[in-house]
């Protein structure tokens, strides 16, 4: 099988090509921060106006799976780190061990996540649908589970598409189609699964961590 | 143990940034249940920022990148700071009265 | 309210002060508008292609930055003082004073209803003394209103959930137009009223001839007995709650450690969603109001709280 | 990333090859007749699934052609009803409807995506010397969510409507308002994505894929303005895309954060909303400002005035416009002390637009004016805009707000910025830059004409405006009190003449397209790289790759024309 080609024609060389991808992801990345900066400031917002709201319902939350999940991100984004190491030095095997084991810890986060929110369900914390809180002021209370479900749905969705991004870049190594040494490709999507991190790296401690000292 | 093999001479320095990022998730965790008032908010969100930062340092390659790279990386921070200081300054000073 | 006019009266005392700043303003544009036009023009006459002026050659690096400078820091200096000179104005807008009447207002889709302190009320319209500070309660029943009055040259949203206040002093008697600034729906545009100011004594009489209804504060009393405030909240109920005699004004240690002033905001808070700030030493028991009584019965039992609160009988 | 090139692409573009002096090598006449990028594919799919920057330009310049003229009926027919005070034409709920429907289509679907979208991104990878912008396909896709987005509009209009007016507040929208609320801001959510991805090429070709020779300070102030633009699509467009999300679902399921009844505050949303439509002004001003000045000093042969300057303008324009947006809150319930500061930010920001306007005006003196359309244009946009950013200081200052917010004051002020400089100003663009778009000229009467009706009938139907909104008039009335009778019917009259003088362009221009004169490759003798290549441009814009040698705007001294010249007769009189 030929070389796949690396070098689109509205570039001159490699070099630029590259420089564009990564810019452009970092870019995408800045508008990132700031479309979930529209969600954290309506969390600050409201935890400026109602703390005793925030920490009574925050310390409802799981922070078991929360903690858990948070650590199996972390271990994702040092196999995605492996990933574009590996490619680097182009070595194809550790390239697709690595990729497939950052999917695999993507599902396994967002299969602690499903059974998180089947744990909200059931009791009963789910806005608009299903929520009794018995604790203080329990319409700001719905306000924060409101934004819980926004958030880490959002993050999410966030999730899923890089999930699937790197299975398909997985295959696409795979089978050879992709000039990944020459190419950003690894790179970029390593940018991508890694800002899924950083925004988790934030949820965190707002969602999990408030008033649990109380 | 076929990982480690496939993985060889790769490992290192992410592996030391791995260790730090998890000993970071415990101390926050740990820390979350310490009464200290206002600095667990300060504690938990100083120790995510830590870890952010180590993210985008060293798995996202921001300590080797070029000035470009790095404005860019800053500038969505920056204007979400702009967005929250704006805000709050309005949230703020809602309360204060005359002079 | 007359013909072709290209200047609302002044009917207020803020009124010439914010007049005296917009025609500084006005002054200054005309001045810039008509000095770039002329430029334009000129320099389009003088130097058109094939005229007898000297054309190009290069304008000196030195000069550029002199220029630049100058019409950097000349407009930013004039801005600077015309912020400082119309921020002034804007804090005694801000702060109504202490003795001011004080009116209560509801705005809802698609009417203004005005209550008198001693319960005259009046729906889009509103009669005031003039020569006396006039303070308005604002409450939104849906949506957010804007209260507009031009000749007085102020306007506040409403915005619902909250209490808004302004205030005005109008000087000159007449009828003026009161206006729904905020887009509100269907009849937003018929959300319009007239303000009536008239001397002291006029309104003194205006008021005697109105049917009185109940005051503000009465209401309040009666709601207070009426949705059973009163079975918990006087000594000697059934159920322990604070006393409200005295409540108003003063600090209220919450459960938790906070201690919060009891105003205006806190009062509608602890009627409408009583759980977010409990008082020390008693139980979270209390229901919400929420959706059983209207932002008029809620500015009645504010109104009748603060006046039998400590630092409440201001009025 | 590299599977999919497109078909047409591999054969026409030279890449490697002879390094011939462009300017020379396509001046003369035994010129290669390379394909233009028109006539380099053929049907319809060539034209949809293109990946070619020009061809992209010519599909958005039709895409908000369509729905510049769907917002300009709706104009059309809230002026009719202003004509009488009573509401007789339409309904209440109708005329709400209009303006609604006028301010979603004009800001997202014209203004915005007006110059970056169509002029951007045509002449952005030309005047770099690109081959195409970074990422081709990105770009069709971001065409392709705008017309998806449009469809969503279309929808709510086909259906019956939305009466929030553009500005969707809470909890109006959330909850009081009938229309189709969450179709209108699906369609502007998507929209946001097309602007982001639009915004996203352009900073990425700008700073990776200029032609040797041009560094930071040769860039033409049009990609300069391109890329002021792009920052703050990028910055401010997710802040609406989550603001909108929020009321959609705080519509549809009802619960969120904005409705009192459920706890929550509606001037958060405001803030939300501001934070974008604030610095979205400056997207629908900034790229007018690029072309005015690619203008005047094109038609007044001089080097800009103070280069520099006007760069650290644009971009301080950029920045500092994300600081003011709470002076559109002074009398919502916002803090008095915010207020001060946003208030005092927004007279800072007039200073770099002042700077912008002495320095065109400088830029003529000395000058070898020459008046055709697209400097009637320009001339045009500096005297408007003049204006528009002059009564931004009244809105500005505290007292003065409190009396002109939300009345037809903020209407005219925001129109002679939007309507005065931006559509002037791409007006001017089009003419412009016409020749190189099509390879035709248009006429040039026609258009002065065309340009000179557009001042007059502009003024006459906005400058009513400031008084009816000094008079107290407020906004988005359906009826009104007699007494502003006569500054609605001047209005409405003006709006017939402004009409008419939109209506002209379209039709000459189409006639241009079959009859006008061939255009040669740089009929204005202008500078900028652009001009270096053929009119209409090849697919891959240059024969061999342009080398940058001097500073832009050149004109000192004047070049002598090359005999092709078609409506002036060169400059007799050299510079001394």
């Amino acid at each position: 099988m030929s070389d796949p080609q690396a070098l689109a024609e509205q570039f001159d060389d490699l070099g630029q090509q590259r420089h564009a991808a990564e810019l452009g992801m970092w870019i995408f990345l800045a508008t990132e921060a700031l479309f979930f900066g529209g969600l954290l400031l309506g969390y600050a917002v409201y935890r400026h106006l109602y703390p005793e709201a925030w920490f009574a319902a925050a310390r409802e939350t799981e922070i078991l799976i929360g903690t858990a999940n948070t650590a199996i991100l972390l271990t994702s984004s040092l196999t995605m780190w492996l990933a574009v190491r590996a490619g680097e030095e182009g070595r194809r095997d550790a390239v697709t061990l690595a990729l497939g084991l950052t999917a695999t810890l993507g599902a396994f986060f967002l299969g602690l996540k499903a059974y998180e929110y089947y744990l909200d369900w059931d009791n009963s914390l789910v806005p608009g649908l299903r929520f009794a809180f018995e604790k203080a002021d329990p319409e700001h209370a719905e306000i924060f589970y409101y934004l819980y479900f926004f958030l880490t749905g959002v993050h999410a969705v966030h999730l899923t598409v890089a999930i699937t991004a790197v299975l398909v870049v997985l295959f696409l190594v795979r089978t050879g189609r992709l000039a990944y040494q020459q190419s950003a490709t690894l790179t970029v999507l390593g940018l991508y699964w890694h800002l899924v991190d950083v925004v988790w790296i934030f949820l965190y401690p707002l969602i999990y961590l408030p008033g649990r000292s109380q | 143990m076929r990982a480690i093999g496939a993985f060889h001479g790769l490992w290192w320095p992410g592996i030391l940034v791995w260790v730090t990022l998890m000993a970071l998730l415990g101390l926050t965790w740990g820390l979350a249940y310490v009464p200290m008032g206002v600095f667990n908010t300060v504690v938990s969100m100083g120790i995510g920022t830590l870890k952010a930062l180590l993210v985008a340092l060293f798995f996202m390659h921001l300590k080797e990148s070029g000035p470009v790279l790095r404005l860019a990386a800053c500038a969505g921070l920056v204007w979400l700071a702009v967005l929250f200081a704006f805000t709050f300054a309005d949230y703020l000073s809602r309360g204060w009265g005359p002079g | 309210m007359e013909g072709l006019s290209f200047f609302p009266k002044e009917a207020s005392t803020f009124a010439p002060r914010t007049d005296a700043v917009f025609f500084t303003l006005l002054g200054l544009s005309a001045f810039m508008t008509l000095a770039v036009a002329f430029l334009l023009v000129y320099f389009c006459t003088r130097y058109r292609r094939g005229s007898k002026a000297r054309h190009g050659g290069r304008v000196s690096k030195l000069i550029d930055l002199e220029f630049e400078a100058g019409w950097s820091l000349i407009p930013l200096f004039i801005f600077l003082f015309l912020f400082t000179w119309a921020a002034g104005q804007e804090f005694t807008l801000f702060y109504p004073p202490k003795d001011a009447l004080e009116i209560s207002v509801v705005g809802k889709q698609w009417m203004w209803k005005t209550e008198h302190p001693g319960g005259q009320r009046e729906i889009n319209a509103l009669h005031i003394p003039i020569g006396r500070p006039i303070k308005l309660d604002m409450v939104s029943q849906d949506t957010i209103h804007s209260f507009y009055v031009p000749a007085f040259r102020v306007k506040h949203d409403v915005v619902p959930g909250r209490d808004n206040e302004m205030w005005f002093e109008a000087k000159e008697p007449g009828a003026y137009r009161l206006f729904c600034a905020e887009f509100c729906g269907t009849d937003h545009s018929r959300m319009i009223g007239t303000i009536t100011a008239m001397p002291p004594e006029d309104y003194a009489r205006w008021l005697d001839a109105q049917p009185t209804g109940e005051t503000l504060v009465a209401e309040g009393r009666r709601l207070y007995h009426e949705l059973g405030c009163s079975g918990c909240h006087e000594a000697g109920g059934s159920v322990r709650a604070p006393p409200l005699h005295g409540l108003y004004g003063g600090p209220v240690p919450l459960e938790g450690g906070a201690v919060v002033t009891a105003d205006e905001r806190y009062v509608r808070d602890s009627i409408l969603r009583p759980k977010s700030q409990v008082a020390a030493g008693y139980k979270p028991i209390m229901p919400s109001f929420q959706g059983s009584i209207d932002e008029g019965e809620l500015q009645a039992l504010q109104a009748w709280i603060r006046s039998i609160g400590d630092g409440g009988k201001e009025g | 990333m590299n599977t999919i090139v497109d078909a047409q692409g591999s054969g026409s573009s030279g890449g490697s090859g002879s390094h011939s002096l462009p300017r020379q090598a396509e001046r003369g006449v035994g010129r290669e007749e390379a394909t233009s990028y028109l006539t380099a594919g053929h049907g319809v799919k060539s034209w949809l699934f293109t990946t070619d920057h020009k061809r992209i330009a010519i599909l958005y310049a039709l895409t908000i052609t369509v729905f510049f003229f769907i917002g300009g009926a709706a104009a059309t027919l809230i002026r009719m009803e202003l004509f009488t005070p009573a509401g007789d034409l339409v309904s209440a709920e109708g005329y709400n409807k209009l303006f609604t429907l006028h301010g979603v289509i004009m800001v997202w679907f014209f203004l915005v995506p007006a110059i970056p979208a169509t002029l951007g991104n045509f002449l952005l990878p030309l005047m770099l010397g690109a081959r195409d912008l970074a990422f081709p396909r990105l770009n069709l896709m971001s065409w392709w969510l705008i017309v998806i987005a449009g469809a969503f509009v279309l929808y709510v209009l086909v259906m019956g409507g939305v009466d929030t007016g553009w500005t969707f507040y809470a909890p109006y929208s959330t909850t009081y308002s009938n229309g189709y609320v969450v179709a209108a801001a699906a369609g502007i959510f998507v929209s946001g994505f097309s602007t982001i991805a639009t915004g996203l090429n352009f900073i990425v070709t700008t700073h990776t894929m200029r032609a040797p020779g041009m560094h930071w300070f040769r860039v033409p102030l049009f990609v300069w303005s391109i890329y002021a633009t792009a920052l703050i699509m990028l910055l401010a467009t997710p802040v609406l895309a989550m603001a909108l999300l929020l009321i959609m679902i705080e519509r549809l399921l009802g619960v969120g954060i904005f409705d009192p009844a459920l706890g929550g505050d509606p001037v958060l949303f405001e803030h939300l909303f501001w934070f974008y439509s604030h610095p979205a002004v400056y997207i629908m001003i900034l790229p007018g400002m690029g072309v005015v000045t690619e203008i005047v000093t094109c038609f007044a042969r001089r080097r800009i005035f103070g280069y520099q300057f006007m760069v650290y303008a644009l971009l301080s324009i950029a920045v500092v416009g994300f600081f003011v947006w709470g002076h559109h809150m002074f009398v919502a319930g916002q803090s008095m002390y915010a207020g001060l500061v946003f208030s005092f930010l927004s007279y800072v920001i007039a200073v770099p637009s002042a700077i912008k306007v002495f320095n065109w005006t400088a830029t003529l003196y000395r000058g070898s004016i020459v008046l055709d359309a697209p400097m009637l244009y320009a001339l045009g946009f500096i005297g408007l805009f003049t204006m528009g950013g002059l009564t931004g200081l009244f809105v500005a200052s505290l007292p003065i707000d409190v009396h002109v917010h939300d009345t037809y004051f903020v209407v005219a002020h925001f129109h002679y910025v939007m309507v005065g400089g931006m559509v002037s100003a791409f007006f001017g663009g089009l003419h412009f830059w016409w020749p190189k778009i099509t390879g035709r000229l248009y006429p040039e009467a026609w258009a002065r004409f065309a340009a000179l009706l557009m001042f007059f009938g502009f003024n006459m139907t906005f400058f009513p405006q400031f008084i009816l909104g000094w008079m107290g008039m407020p906004r988005r009335y359906h009826e009104y009190p007699s007494e502003f009778q006569v500054y609605h019917v001047l209005s409405s009259a003006g709006a017939v003449v402004l009409g008419a003088a939109y209506l002209l362009p379209l039709g000459y221009f189409l006639w241009s397209l079959r009859y006008g004169q061939p255009a040669s490759d740089n009929p204005w003798d202008a500078k900028g790289l652009e001009w270096r290549t053929a009119s209409p441009p090849p697919k891959h814009n240059f024969p061999s790759t342009p080398r940058v040698d001097e500073e832009a705007y050149d004109y000192h001294p004047p070049r002598r024309p090359p005999g092709g010249h078609l409506d002036h007769p060169s400059d007799g009189r050299p510079a001394s």
